[in-house]
């Protein structure tokens, strides 16, 4: 009910059973390259494969990804076109405004897509413990554990004690909105507490020794989706520097 | 105001994530210690993280009838400290780029410094100065996470500016605009934020005083 | 007390993952009287409520007070809430202050009300709960039971004249379910207009004067032992036949209970039963 | 699976606020059966499983498997949770990972077991539940019956010899009390001794062996019809008489149900209750 999309559309995917490895490594390339290839065709083959991607195979909801894309525009809009205004001799478009502009909405939307690909197909308790790999320490990777599954249990608890709120008149004028936030967001602080206290209780029945170690699902990595990520990556380099190269 | 993905250019971006990597992996090494001397810590530290995140869920109103969002870097940092926000401000950016698709994995490195280094120790500095200064609690707070969120948002503009320098005038003209932009417009968000600060912290001293405590607050 | 006439026609709501929650809900609620809403877990009923509160706004279909349509706009909504208040099943997402009587001076205080009548208001609804008592005391001290009945004096305080209660008696043992429901016929008695929602068949046909069955997204209506005595409609909406009815039944098919109407509760099944059997059954006595 | 003798003696716990929660409360549970452990909300249930588990160290009395008290060293307790596991009310209170089959791997993790047993316990313990489908989905879209399962088989997984159930039923409608008895069938079937507390004396006669009633810091242990048939240790206990025997008393002196022990639940009731009133009663007939 309070599902996120995002995490709603990663956890129906069907690319849910694939190792998160490999869908990290297309995602992180598809990233990298939207980040350093040209604009054109760079950006927009990135952009136009990670939408094909998570439209097509991984059969992510056109809706929820396309809202997510949409939802940083309005920061990158902003931020492009104030870094296009010249100050110098009274404010103004710098010469080349609207190309710059262009080219940092294009490879923000692209990375932004490229993110979204492996958001979308891939729930953060999968990502998590194969952060290990990189040595991230486990005590880390099992307080972000927690956190991810605690913020749904204190998201519900935001959203209904607001909603209790407004019933009772709590946001009818500002003053009182902002009181009955200030209520509310001590209400979900000693909630957090209070479960944290009660998953320990209920933690140690279930012999806790040290630390919340769990057993990731097995989900294998393949080599035919690999050979396709590095492939697929190379193509889009070469064709963006040929093309790229050629235009600039 | 997160950094979108894609936005900073490749230097810039390893450049932030340098910056911003010996407090993390500090916060980091301070959890694991933690952890490793009391692991039920493990289930607090992880409510702490959750609640960072859902604090900044909460709408504040404002008076112009839009609304906007808390940083809750401040908040963060008079409960749990500096280094601990370290590390839970960048698992909670981490988190909103997956989960909300607000903010990157290029840029996460230069988020983390704004938001979840520099609004952090700006906010608690201010804190306890403040409450040296005065002795109120309240007053403390209302320092501490008004000038939270105007740190991180001074912090993310002059990111900006570093990145996109004016043509003419260079990285102080980029300033100006960015600071015009993204910071002066925040001036009322975090008083905003300051006064949700005492009437957060004011409820918790009537309903929590032995949590307050505990923390050492 | 003013009566007002409540009411739900056609209501849609879709929520994640393509299924309709409703699809095409309506209701509409007799002023002054006691509705049980019934439905299995998941079934809606708790979205019927919200969208009769107005906290939740249909994708189609519509809330009318008196035959008019509440208004989305914040002016209609506040008004709207003046007349309807919801109680949540879970007491600890209402009770957000320190002490009970700020608890419940929350709502009489946000109506603007000056002191002296909110005081009185929340004297008045504690006692109308039966915790009078409790005013004084740290809300998190508080039993399970006692944190319910607060929560609903906090909507009590509103003075609302339909009262809207999700599942008021779960998780409540069978002392607290009689002085829960004891609380409620108070509030009856005051003029107000109360639903609730459970799944219990036994409770809603022993309490309600009327009761809505949450079933496929639509709500069937109608008198409790019409609708409670439906197995088609019971079976689909996964409920059990009320067992008073069940066994009623048998008993009237052995010439045990008079004709007509069915007891409606143990007491009342007791009540019915001859005193001796010998004494009005039809064999071979006479 | 090897039995184990569960007990508890002289059990003293003293709550804040002076009052004694549990004040010399004995009990012993038998190996391999069915126990329902009744009481009103507060009466001290919790606390008592609380103690039995291990979690809540008593001011006096002990704890004991096969009349060996339990060590309160690390060692000791870990050695307890093997034989006895509890499942608390709030399913949230158990559940620390977002992924289904993650969460069940923790307690078999904790026993040190290699891998492949950790993922035959998971899969098993599911399947026990009937949750097998929900293996891969995350347990913040489970419903709060499914939730209550998954954290039943979080327990499973440790394959206790006793497993102690606080509430397995509140809050589930008819139909999710019926799957999660279904479910505690069949772990009483492979071998396991079930505890489960609850309010619901008609559950409690239906289900149980043995009924156990909390009241006044002390526990009166016996024979279901026994226990729930003693109006004043009812009273006292807060609880109601479950209705199966009031009504079946009440046929019964009519001379409707055979003498002996009545019928437990409404089938046996229904089933036990003559086709055709002539023929079986003691009047003038003949």
């Amino acid at each position: 009910m309070t599902g996120l999309a995002v995490d709603d559309a990663a956890w129906a995917s069907a690319w849910r059973s694939r190792s998160p490895g490999d869908k990290a490594l297309l995602s992180l390339g598809l990233v990298l390259c939207a980040l350093l290839l040209p604009v054109w065709p760079g950006s927009v083959l990135v952009g136009l494969t990670a939408v094909a991607l998570a439209l097509g195979p991984a059969r992510v909801p056109a809706r929820t990804f396309g809202r997510a894309v949409r939802l940083p525009l309005a920061f990158v809009a902003v931020g492009a076109l104030t870094s296009v205004v010249q100050l110098g001799g009274g404010p103004g478009w710098a010469p080349d405004a609207a190309q710059r502009a262009g080219a940092l909405v294009g490879h923000a939307l692209a990375g932004g897509a490229a993110v979204l690909l492996l958001a979308t197909t891939t729930p953060m308790s999968d990502l998590l413990p194969a952060l290990r790999r990189l040595r991230v320490p486990a005590a880390v990777v099992e307080v972000a554990s927690v956190t991810y599954r605690l913020l749904f249990v204190l998201l519900e608890s935001l959203h209904t004690i607001r909603e209790a709120q407004t019933a009772r008149m709590g946001h009818s004028t500002v003053r009182r909105s902002f009181r009955s936030s200030g209520v509310l967001a001590a209400a979900v602080l000693t909630r957090s507490w209070d479960r944290a206290r009660r998953l320990q209780d209920g933690l140690a029945g279930r012999g806790m020794v040290d630390g919340l170690r769990v057993l990731p699902e097995v989900l294998p990595s393949s080599r035919r989706f690999l050979a396709a990520t590095v492939t697929g990556l190379t193509a889009i380099v070469v064709v963006s520097l040929t093309v790229g190269g050629a235009a600039g | 105001m997160h950094i979108a993905e894609g936005f900073l250019p490749p230097a810039h971006a390893v450049g932030w994530t340098i910056a911003a990597a010996p407090f993390v992996v500090h916060g980091a090494r301070a959890v694991a210690t933690e952890v490793r001397r009391n692991p039920e810590s493990t289930l607090l530290l992880g409510a702490a993280g959750a609640f960072t995140f859902v604090l900044s869920a909460i709408k504040l109103p404002s008076v112009t009838g839009s609304s906007s969002h808390p940083t809750g870097t401040g908040a963060g940092a008079i409960l749990f400290r500096p280094p601990v926000m370290a590390l839970l401000g960048t698992v909670v950016l981490l988190f909103q780029a997956l989960l909300l698709a607000h903010g990157g994995l290029t840029t996460l490195g230069a988020n983390a410094f704004s938001m979840a280094v520099v609004g952090p120790w700006v906010g608690y500095g201010a804190y306890r100065l403040t409450r040296a200064l005065t002795g109120n609690l309240l007053a403390a707070v209302f320092a501490g996470m008004a000038l939270a969120d105007l740190a991180t948002y001074v912090t993310t503009s002059l990111q900006l500016a570093l990145a996109f320098p004016d043509a003419e005038t260079g990285f102080a003209g980029a300033a100006v605009k960015f600071l015009g932009v993204f910071a002066l417009t925040q001036v009322p968000l975090a008083i905003g934020e300051g006064l949700l600060g005492v009437l957060l912290f004011r409820a918790l001293i009537s309903n929590a005083r032995p949590e307050l405590v505990r923390l050492g607050v | 007390m003013s009566h007002h006439h409540l009411a739900a026609t056609g209501l849609v709501v879709g929520y994640t993952r393509g299924t309709r929650v409703l699809d095409g809900a309506s209701l509409s609620i007799p002023e002054g009287r006691r509705l049980a809403l019934l439905g299995a877990n998941g079934s809606g009923k708790t979205t019927l409520l919200r969208c009769l509160s107005g906290a939740l706004e249909p994708a189609r279909g519509q809330v009318t007070v008196d035959g008019v349509a509440v208004a989305r706009s914040r002016r209609g909504l506040q008004a709207h809430r003046q007349v309807v208040q919801l109680v949540l099943q879970d007491p600890d997402d209402q009770l957000f202050s320190a002490s009970v009587a700020q608890d419940v001076s929350f709502g009489p205080l946000n109506l603007g009300l000056p002191e002296p009548a909110v005081r009185e208001r929340v004297a008045e609804a504690l006692e109308l709960l039966g915790v009078g008592g409790l005013a004084s005391r740290p809300t998190h001290q508080l039993s399970f039971g006692e944190r319910k009945r607060v929560a609903i004096a906090g909507a009590v305080a509103m003075r609302p004249c339909v009262l809207l209660l999700d599942e008021p008696t779960a998780g409540l043992d069978p002392t607290a379910v009689t002085e829960a429901l004891a609380a409620l016929a108070r509030l009856g008695a005051s003029g107000s207009t109360v639903v609730l929602s459970t799944h219990d068949v036994d409770l809603a046909l022993a309490w309600a004067d009327e009761v809505a069955v949450v079933v496929g997204g639509q709500v069937v209506q109608g008198r409790p032992d019409d609708v409670l005595g439906d197995d088609e409609l019971l079976a689909r909406a996964r409920l059990d036949r009320p067992w008073t009815l069940t066994l009623g039944a048998r008993l009237q098919e052995l010439g045990l209970l008079p004709a007509g109407p069915l007891p409606r509760d143990v007491p009342g099944l007791l009540a019915a039963l001859p005193t001796a059997v010998g004494a009005q059954l039809p064999t071979s006595a006479q």
